[in-house]
């Protein structure tokens, strides 16, 4: 196996170069695209790197979601950028302007303070024993206990379930703050704002069975092998999101009632878990039964993964679709508008 | 066979490095996402390629996704002009 | 030079390189696209470690803490960039405001990096 | 069967480099997206029949030629929308 090595400079060469690229050179369209590289060269090494749940769930993130919405805001803030064929003339601080660019003192500082920082991450680093442990032993001495057999998910939805817990309050939050700067209280109705091109109608409704087979897949196969409600909800995410964009039935077609009750599905699965387990005589919050424990999780990780889901592909749909249309179709949303 | 299978891998993964270029340079917004769509093919490629080479089947699962999900942001980027752009203009 | 340590090097380079951008560019997306490096840069740290911890399989508390932190990554990520479309909202329509419209970063990419 | 799946696998390398190389070499957009279309399907393709001849199992088989169809659908269409959006802007663009 000695070409391993070579394999991992590689990909830590193409892993540096793209995001130094990214920061350093000045067309926002480009570093869009070196963004979405630089989530295909992670996902790489995570599956390198014997990670192959993160693979899963960065294959979708990474090569998915986040480019759909960093082309989308390009579209809106930068409108101008991409309309000539030349592509955009990169800009330079202008001299009538000088006064709004970082000085040159900004940048000595800012590399002071860099090379400082990455001094004392590299002693960090390297300080690190070459071999350890960690918490590997542990999981694997109760993963029988766990009532799954993959230990990811053991961990995920068992040892440390409050994580998964508040994680999926992290995600109604940011959708909540989504919903904030938008002038209205959901996706329903949101239309793309352009009739959907043909071909990626008959190419997505070829797909989307595929995707949501997938979807129930990943689920599935979490007890036992990578894949799980994470994974299978960012997958269910894309495929709500490619629905809509080939303006086909999505998050925004979803009837009102059925919306709110899948984000809060996973959240409010797990508080009714908590106030049970804690209810309970001698028993520890989060905590449940051995013999119950492999129901529970699948059962939880199925409504996490609607959760997840549909948080996340509304999230996305709303920042694709812009500020625009805050007055066109979904005008009748508007009434109850949050006050700013 | 494992090797052999890695050594191929390592060498797509040179290919992919030298076609950043082609994102480097453009000159067209389409230039970048083609080369953006090479990798992704060049991606499930090595990922297959590694899945094989660890015996790994869920590596699999993720070259699957990969394959679909690169439509996600061409989709995105071809979707025409939005109404707030042709405001602008 | 062990596989852990080449890419918790990597890991590190890619934090610095991610502050560097957090601190020097002005265009509020790209602060966006650096702060999604620092994550990448943390999580790789992370997945190195667990690769350094191999039992019968790969340390899974990292991995499950990684796992969330791409999900929330993506969240916070799309949160950041609806704000960014609200900013340039309330800047109004015209494109040579200050803030968040127009795009100031320097050209040269020779000083854009420790 | 092992010679068989390295015979395939160093094809659809070469036609990996064959793209990549297009990709830099060709002078203009339309023709290197002609060049890569070709030069990725095909390489993913040989990559994948290499990976059937020494698959263990049929289940991995089948996922792996899923996996190449799928791949199939989606590059044919991303070089349509591509194709397209720069047609689309050459038009503006003339008028």
């Amino acid at each position: 196996m000695s070409l391993a090595p070579i394999f991992d400079i590689l990909l830590i060469t193409a892993l540096l170069l793209v995001s130094w690229r990214l920061l350093g050179n000045s067309d926002l369209f480009q570093a869009a695209v070196l963004f979405i590289s630089f989530g295909l060269f992670l996902s790489l090494a995570w599956v390198r790197l014997q990670a192959p749940d993160i693979a899963l769930a960065e294959a979708a993130v990474g090569a998915g979601l986040t480019g759909a919405l960093l082309f989308a805001t390009l579209k809106i803030v930068e409108p101008k950028q991409g309309r000539s064929k030349n592509g955009a003339q990169p800009k330079s601080c202008r001299l009538d302007r000088a006064a709004e660019c970082p000085g040159r003192m900004h940048y000595i500082l800012a590399s002071i303070f860099v090379l400082g920082l990455a001094g004392l991450l590299l002693t960090a680093v390297f300080s690190l024993p070459d071999t350890a442990n960690g918490l590997a032993g542990l999981t694997s001495g109760f993963l029988a206990q766990s009532g799954v057999e993959h230990p990811v998910t053991a961990v995920l939805l068992n040892f440390r379930l409050y994580d998964t817990w508040l994680e999926l309050g992290v995600l109604l939050l940011a959708l909540l703050g989504v919903l904030g700067t938008r002038d209205r209280l959901g996706p329903q109705n949101v239309t793309a704002a352009q009739p959907p091109n043909p071909v990626l109608s008959w190419l997505v409704r070829g797909l989307a069975p595929f995707m949501l087979l997938a979807t129930v897949y990943l689920l599935w196969l979490g007890d036992h092998a990578p894949g799980g409600a994470f994974q299978a909800g960012v997958v269910l995410a894309a495929t709500l999101v490619l629905l809509w964009l080939a303006g086909l039935g999505s998050v925004v077609r979803m009837p009102r009632h059925a919306w709110l009750f899948s984000l809060v599905a996973g959240f409010s699965a797990m508080l009714v878990l908590a106030l049970c387990t804690t209810l309970a005589p001698d028993a520890v919050a989060l905590a449940y039964p051995q013999s119950w424990a492999k129901a529970l999780i699948l059962l939880l990780e199925s409504v996490a993964t609607i959760s997840i889901g549909v948080i996340l592909a509304s999230l996305t749909v709303l920042v694709l679709a812009g500020e625009g249309e805050a007055n066109g179709a979904g005008a009748a949303e508007t009434d109850g508008k949050n006050g700013m | 066979m494992q090797t052999f299978y890695l050594g191929v891998a390592a060498f797509l993964l040179l290919t992919m490095v030298v076609g950043l270029i082609r994102i480097f340079r453009g000159p067209r917004q389409e230039d970048r996402l083609m080369a953006m769509q090479l990798f992704g093919t060049t991606g499930v490629a090595v990922l297959l390629l590694l899945a094989a080479a660890f015996d790994a089947s869920s590596m699999r699962n993720a070259a699957l996704i990969f394959a679909v999900l690169a439509v996600l942001a061409v989709a995105a980027y071809a979707r025409g002009p939005n109404r707030r752009e042709k405001e602008i203009k | 030079m062990t596989t852990f340590h080449l890419y918790s090097f990597a890991a590190m380079l890619l934090a610095a390189l991610g502050v560097y951008g957090l601190i020097t560019r002005r265009h509020l997306l790209r602060k966006v696209m650096a702060l999604n490096i620092i994550a990448g840069g943390a999580f790789l740290l992370l997945i190195s470690t667990a690769y350094r911890n191999q039992g019968a399989f790969p340390d899974p508390v990292p991995h499950a803490m990684v796992l969330t932190g791409i999900v929330v990554a993506i969240s916070a990520t799309g949160f950041a960039l609806a704000l960014i479309q609200r900013i340039q909202k309330q800047l109004g329509q015209r494109p040579d405001q200050e803030a968040g419209d127009e795009n100031p970063d320097q050209t040269e990419t020779s000083r854009s990096g420790p | 069967m092992h010679i068989l799946a390295v015979l395939l696998c160093l094809a659809g390398a070469f036609f990996f480099l064959a793209g990549t190389a297009g990709l830099l070499r060709f002078p203009d957009s339309p023709s290197r997206l002609h060049a890569l279309t070709k030069a990725d399907n095909l390489g993913l393709g040989l990559i994948v029949l290499a990976l059937v001849v020494t698959s263990s199992s049929l289940a991995v088989a089948l996922k792996v030629i899923l996996v190449w169809l799928l791949a199939l659908a989606a590059s044919t269409s991303i070089c349509f929308l591509l194709g397209q959006s720069m047609l689309r802007q050459d038009q503006r663009q003339d008028q």
